[in-house]
């Protein structure tokens, strides 16, 4: 963009605007961004939760800069929230930006630089810069403009520093609600709403700053009904359900608490440390626990030794404590004590993109035990899923008393969405404990030879002593090395699992049961893998989509499923080597995770594409993957 | 610990135990091993308190001395090397009408589990927490321990181990909420058991250190205590651990109020004398158990506070 | 065994032999077993490096007991060796014992309950028991006779105590050595070597105990050939070349030292722990070090600074211990800091079974780390190759600047063979630490975009000063999260592996190179898997094997060569279904490792045979597999 | 430290380096973060000691305080959460001719890393070691560290931490082989000088706890001891540090003797002061890096070594 179009927007923006052109969209993306410290999170989160309040689909992502404190006005201090409106329900973050309204033109810069925004989206930006005092800021901005000229975006310069400072003294504090209220009219927002939403989160703060917030959201408000010529319009729609609306890891500690759980036994780590927030708020109220341990080894050593004693406990980390956790999660499968881990996975590997998206945890969370450490591993792919994976988790681990693991991720985690409320059932708690005396001669691993599974003794019922121990043991739990007692209780521990895979129904394909491309994920994908399905069905190919729930034990079908199609292959946001690089062939070629699985457990030729971005997957991306991989000469119909 | 739970409250138990019935299968230790000792004085602990062996759970790491559960008729949680604590803390949290008792090694205790130890020291929960030191790694064949004292060859440092002993008395002595700290030897039996005794009734974290003999790989390491009871000293106080009568052997009683934190100190610095009984005693510290005591709810309690949460949600 | 055939056992041990009759064997396999703490084991370690030192083949397993101090004269109590002896080379423990030397008829008990011994199997047992003066002891004589009876073993009576107490007070200290004199008698052994390895033995003890246990040993072989009947010729052949005899922690610290490794840095677990024993007694004579650190966390990291400071250390452990190192993987792959990390397979799962054999540390090896960590994991699969692998590995670490992990297990931890005596190389070291300043504008991370290798700077060279991190960096090793970084790097670390996989050469069958069955192996089982596929062509099965040493990345040519067989099945020491058991469906099944890993690489349909029996494999019940997994129809020819 | 090592023994090196030299990327600390004022000081140190940066290496976990390397031109290593002191000693035993330096934050070294933090102490390495204190958890956000005072409210902890603060100093100071504990404050710049550079000349390992602002997450921790130097206690002493020139400002001075151990624990005891200097000192304890030096050889020199050790295994 030249600088003389960045000139034209700000004459425009300075005149004041005749009837608004109002333009209908079934779903815009939105983003909001500012330096790190100047409030754009908080600006884009009050706006997803109010459009969710008034009905509209919506999908927010964080843009988080790397740095703890980036310098100002530099493309790494981006920071700021994402959000997908929809008429109806968004499932997933969509493709690019179409609006932006950004604080300065370097941060803009940075999302410009990641492909973040569209061709011709829109710019709403703080035009102090242009002509700031200092000329090294003019000479950034100029720079900027240049760099930023290589696409056609439509430009509106927002005066918000100057705006701002007609009834704030502090721009850097104010200029996010003054954002606020410049979108909440582009987007046609109940101001009700909106002046609820302030007042809920500022009411702790006094009556004096919500009025000061509410004063700048009017203030941006009015500006842009004077200056902005258009207005976009999402047309909200009345749910027919009642509906809640949270971030991921909100819904997982809710569905902790949902589903009876008492002790949340955890260490700090980005991007699972929040799930603990949303429960230190409140688990005490519920008669809960959040015991931050001393690391990730004794978090969850702690959770076995709460379940042991009758509570069923879970414990939440990301990567690096999953890692630690690994020896404790063989003796929680070994000594058969009920167990729910949550691993909330973050960019990898090592301490690798902490705040980043990926799923890369699958291979490791199912096969990393040393030995045969058989148990459960579930992925829940919205943020919905988020809330009842915990309750079904708790109750396969007390069913079959084994360790699950639930599998989310960064962009599950922070994400915003709202779903149907769910309507709480006594019977998702855990049985009261029962301290009766067992019955006599019972064992604590009366295994039914059959199913694998057996009854649960607590300290506290008479008769029932017995030691666990990690060590081979027999039925009664004491130490037992010989061949046939070892072979009988792997055997055992094995069968449950698969006693649980004999309960699961296939999954359902999305879209045509048959045709030329079956796309498999699992995950937090599965939105974009829908939508990008259903757009190429649109554009007539025969492409249909499956999402996994469970990943071990899997699904039942696959092979069938699979058969059915000329292609099969997994989209993940894991590592995959490309066909075509060098040194790679069909032998030496890393697969995606999910596709590994799929191969050895199915033997079909399960292809995989996968991209390790630390950003979630637009579905316009696997749409084209969808279109490249199709076999050649299929039908379009 | 004897509190009376939530959950037993008012049950009437008649039983009575013998020190037989907290026994179960037969230890598996080497003959002139301290943990013998160790076993018969918990189980006389036991039968002193009449604790009911369901109510009783016995929480060790990996080891020689963490086989120790499997030879008590209690429940109990043999669990990974170095990480008996968190166990222990997990079990407390959950259930505190429950007797809870943890038994490691050395190597269990001050190597591996180092971390956790400080930390179960600061929770300051209600537990008996038994450190059986031979001063050497027994299960894995003699390595070289934290305690192992400086020069004592082992099969990882043959030419002696490389540095001085680790003091766990001393350490334990610098750390926040350190309640009860105490020593004692397996080979004086009537001592080992009202030390335990002493733990049982300290209303905190209770840390015994219980030198042991290891015949097999450490066998000389205490020779010099055993047969020479002059070199040993007795802490002796009427607030501490008061077995004078000890058969007239030790004569070496020190006064030692369990309250004076600096003279505890000082009479853990290393001497040319090993000093039994109770170097610390503090039950002002509040018991994390308690401090994070929370009202329990029924699940339809909770379904409805659960509502009221959502509506926070709502849309 | 009935009373009356005992008595006559005992009367034949009493009389005076004829000349003995000599039954030539080319291999058999004896054991001598007695109460833990009686010596046994001394005993057949002696006998089996006599034995290998004459130029027999050897291998010698272990028999531990379970307990540290189990009751005396008790199964559990069971402690010993178990030696196959054969006229050429041996490769693996074989099938049933053929002759036993029991110190009392408790431990033999033990052995006939694990189905150890032949039908058939010469019992030489000491005979004080049966006339002991308490009635109780010979009661557990009787009842163990009858027990002992449902086989027709043949019985001698040695008067071990009786004997021994001629010249010496303590029995229980003497036994071990009259029973290696009477072995030595039966299998013809040299006994000038008998003496020598005595001397060795207790030379530290003084020459009195030398001569006390020469004199034992004499009067034992004097009481043997007076007694027994018959002698045992099991040729030995003079190698053609050196060779020396050691089991294969031994070789793995040999090994280490001859790939001029000077950090062993470890924490003590079982069946790791001697390695660093033999490191200990002589590591610092070559200027290493063997660090005992606080945990294997510690362990790991300090090898990872180690190396990082320029010098390629390794770590030692197990199970357990592989589990907590974890996280500090990640690091190494992330930082490309160069380790080799030996996990002496224990049974698992959790503490398991400490002492044991198991192969299932395979995956959680490959697939345990969270996020992607490309990494080289190897398996030895004779003790030859233990020495061996080590120094492979460590060039590997260094050369592709990776993590090299080598898998070797239990049975080859504990078990002693003769092997060739390798010609040290000096080109097996690590170069001497360069110091020189690196070059103009040189990165810590130039990756060739090809194959992803860089070179490494060493702190002290000059103008090479990088900080090295785990979180996602560019090529000077600066903090990058942006998209394009991320996925070249993951790139580069990724094909260095692809890179090392096109160096590899496609492994050799053993057998026709076609067939019906191909039974495919890795790591300890490789000698017995080929015993019974000879065995197997013998009968005229079209039986072969193929065993792998790298299994990440995996040999090339898989797919081709299983293609010409009709059936291909892994053997491994690890967990699977059983295919016919309750809720084992072809979905459910949890198969052998290998087996996972080659059905994913390969598509091809890889059946698995597994056991997890604590103990090794016996060829010959490979051999019944192979007999009952060949596909109907297979031709005998 | 300083010595000269096989490698590097005998080369000229004639240049010389200033402050600039030693810094690399601008730091990406929060504006008034303490964090800004512990990397100046170590420059400074760097400079006066004129080390090569080549020969330097700065060690850290994860943390904000673990970015510290990043910022400094020397060879550096991020390590993990916990684990800097591992890295390092496996950096120092390896190569004793460097110059090591070790950042940890208060959650890295005394929550998960407290078990290599004790060991560290044992091994007593030559380094110079850093916690900086901020008593909260920094890069994740504000949960409770170890030493976050009693009642402070965190994320995790909202009602107000439970525990009151481990006390880092006197917990060292319980350790066998504690060899140099000094505590220091970010906002004292001359005081922070001058204990880096006694711990730098210290001949073993150096801790120094240095109290560390954080305005984002503990901004009022610090606060009333910023505000009122009078507040501060510096303890002096010609065998300790001497920073009495702090422009009048801190005239609270205690005489303390670093080598009196029985004092050095009362002093960090917790009072209403704090108190800044040379805890206690003692450079007697062996160093592990000198206690397990060997002699290195050329590779034909072990290989002739291990044909030697071979023939024992020779048929
Ligand atoms: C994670 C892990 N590391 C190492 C081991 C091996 N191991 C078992 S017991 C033990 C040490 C035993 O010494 P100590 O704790 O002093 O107990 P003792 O046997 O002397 O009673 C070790 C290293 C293990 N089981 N698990
Ligand atoms: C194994 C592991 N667990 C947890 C984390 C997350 N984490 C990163 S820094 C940190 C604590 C930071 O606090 P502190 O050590 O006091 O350093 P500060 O940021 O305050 O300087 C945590 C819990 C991690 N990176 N790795
Ligand atoms: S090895 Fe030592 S510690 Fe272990 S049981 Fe035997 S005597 Fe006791
Ligand atoms: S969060 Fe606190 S400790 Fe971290 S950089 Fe900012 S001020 Fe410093
Ligand atoms: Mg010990
Ligand atoms: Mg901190």
């Amino acid at each position: 963009m030249s600088a003389n179009a960045t000139t034209s927007a700000t004459k425009t923006s300075r005149t004041r605007a005749k009837k608004p052109r109002v333009i209908k969209a079934s779903q815009h993306i939105l983003e909001v961004v500012s330096d790190s410290g100047e409030g754009a999170q908080k600006c884009g989160q009050s706006f997803g939760l109010i459009s969710a309040k008034m009905g509209n689909g919506v999908w927010t992502v964080e843009i988080i800069p790397a740095e703890i404190q980036p310098p100002v006005r530099t493309p790494g201090s981006a920071s700021g929230v994402r959000i997908r409106l929809g008429e109806d329900k968004i499932t997933n973050w969509g493709d690019e930006t179409n609006l932006v309204i950004a604080f300065n033109e370097q941060v803009l810069l940075s999302r410009h630089r990641l492909d973040a925004l569209a061709d011709n989206a829109t710019i709403l930006i703080e035009s102090a810069w242009e002509t700031h005092e200092d000329p090294s800021v003019r000479q950034a901005w100029t720079t900027a403009m240049e760099e930023l000229s290589t696409k056609s975006y439509r430009f509106i310069n927002v005066p918000m520093e100057e705006q701002t400072l007609t009834i704030t003294d502090n721009p850097r504090r104010g200029k996010n609600m003054f954002a606020l209220g410049v979108l909440s009219w582009i987007y046609k927002r109940d101001m009700d709403k909106v002046r609820a939403q302030i007042t809920d989160q500022f009411v702790k703060k006094g009556d004096e700053v919500v009025k000061a917030n509410i004063d700048l959201v009017e203030l941006g408000e009015t500006w842009a009904s004077k200056n902005i010529e258009f207005r976009i319009d999402v047309k909200p729609t009345a749910p027919e359900q009642e509906m809640v609306v949270m971030n991921g890891n909100q819904a997982t500690a809710m569905g902790a608490i949902a589903s009876g759980m008492e002790l949340c036994s955890m260490y700090p780590i980005t991007p699972a440390t929040s799930v603990s927030h949303s429960l230190g708020d409140i688990f005490e109220t519920f008669g809960g626990i959040v015991h931050q341990a001393e690391d990730e080894i004794a978090a969850i050593g702690v959770a076995i030794g709460a379940s042991f004693a009758g509570n069923v406990a879970f414990t939440v980390t990301s990567g690096p404590g999953m890692a630690l956790k690994t020896e404790f999660i063989g003796l929680a499968v070994m000594t058969e004590t009920p167990l729910v881990i949550v691993d909330v996975q973050r960019g990898g590997p090592s301490t690798g993109l902490p705040t980043k998206v990926e799923q890369a945890d699958l291979l490791a969370a199912i096969f990393g035990q040393p030995g045969d450490v058989p148990h459960v591993v579930m992925a829940p792919s919205t943020i919905e899923d988020c809330f009842h994976a915990v309750i079904t988790a708790r109750r396969i681990a007390e069913t079959f008393r084994c360790v699950v693991m639930v599998l989310t991720d960064a962009n599950l985690a922070t994400g915003v969405q709202p779903f149907v409320r769910p309507a709480l059932d006594t019977r998702w708690h855990a049985a009261p404990l029962n301290l009766e005396p067992v019955g006599d001669n019972a064992s604590p691993y009366d295994w039914n030879n059959d199913t694998g599974l057996s009854q649960r003794f607590i300290p506290g019922q008479p008769g029932g002593m017995f030691t666990a121990t990690g060590l081979a043991h027999d039925k009664n739990s004491k130490v037992d090395y010989s061949p046939d007692n070892n072979e009988k209780t792997m055997a055992m521990r094995s069968r449950k699992i698969a006693v649980l895979q004999s309960t699961l129904k296939p999954p359902t394909v999305h879209g045509e049961d048959d045709g030329d491309i079956l796309v498999v994920g699992w995950g937090s994908t599965k939105g974009a893998i829908e939508e990008a399905v259903d757009r190429a069905n649109e554009t007539g190919l025969r492409a249909s989509s499956l999402h996994l729930t469970f990943l071990s034990p899997l699904e039942p079908g696959l092979k069938g499923i699979f058969s059915r199609f000329k292609k099969v292959m997994t989209v993940e946001i894991n590592y995959s080597d490309r066909v075509g690089d060098p040194y790679i062939t069909d032998e030496s070629r890393r697969r995606g995770q999910l596709s590994w699985l799929l191969r050895a457990s199915t033997l079909a030729d399960v292809d995989c594409w996968t991209r390790v971005p630390g950003q979630p997957l637009r579905p316009g991306a696997i749409l084209d993957a969808i279109v490249k991989n199709i076999p050649i000469g299929a039908t379009h119909d | 610990m004897t509190d009376c739970s939530l959950l037993t409250c008012g049950v009437e138990d008649e039983r009575t135990f013998e020190m037989d019935d907290y026994a179960d299968a037969m230890p598996r230790w080497c003959p002139g091993c301290g943990d013998h000792a160790v076993l018969t004085a918990v189980e006389r602990v036991l039968e002193k308190e009449q604790l009911r062996p369901e109510q009783t759970v016995f929480v060790s790491g990996i080891g020689c001395s963490s086989r120790f559960p499997h030879y008590l008729d209690t429940y109990g949680f043999h669990g990974l090397h170095g990480r008996a604590l968190p166990l222990a803390t997990g079990v407390k949290l959950s259930r505190p009408d429950l007797n809870v008792f943890v038994v490691m090694g050395d190597g269990d205790c001050t190597s591996i589990g180092a971390g956790h130890w400080l930390h179960a020291l600061r929770y300051n929960m209600r537990m008996v927490v038994l450190m059986l030191d031979n001063e050497v790694y027994g299960l894995t064949k003699k390595q070289t321990s934290p305690t192992t004292p400086l020069g004592f060859p082992t099969n990882t440092q043959p030419r002696g181990s490389y540095l001085p002993p680790l003091n766990p008395i001393s350490v334990m002595l610098g750390m926040t909420n350190a309640s009860f700290i105490a020593q004692t030897a397996d080979w004086v039996p009537a001592h080992l058991f009202e030390t335990i005794e002493a733990a049982f009734h300290h209303d905190g974290f209770a840390f015994i250190r219980v030198l042991q003999r290891c015949p097999v790989f450490s066998a000389n390491i205490f020779e010099r205590a055993v047969k020479s009871p002059d070199l040993t000293e007795l802490l002796v106080d009427d607030q501490g651990i008061n077995v004078t009568n000890l058969g007239g052997l030790y004569k070496n009683l020190l006064r030692h109020d369990p309250s004076d934190l600096d003279r505890a100190r000082w009479l853990a610095e290393p001497s040319d004398k090993i000093r039994l009984g109770l170097f610390y005693q503090n039950q002002a510290h509040p018991k994390y158990e308690e401090t994070r005591k929370v009202k329990h709810h029924t699940p339809a309690e909770k379904i409805a506070l659960l509502n009221t949460e959502l509506d926070r949600y709502a849309v």
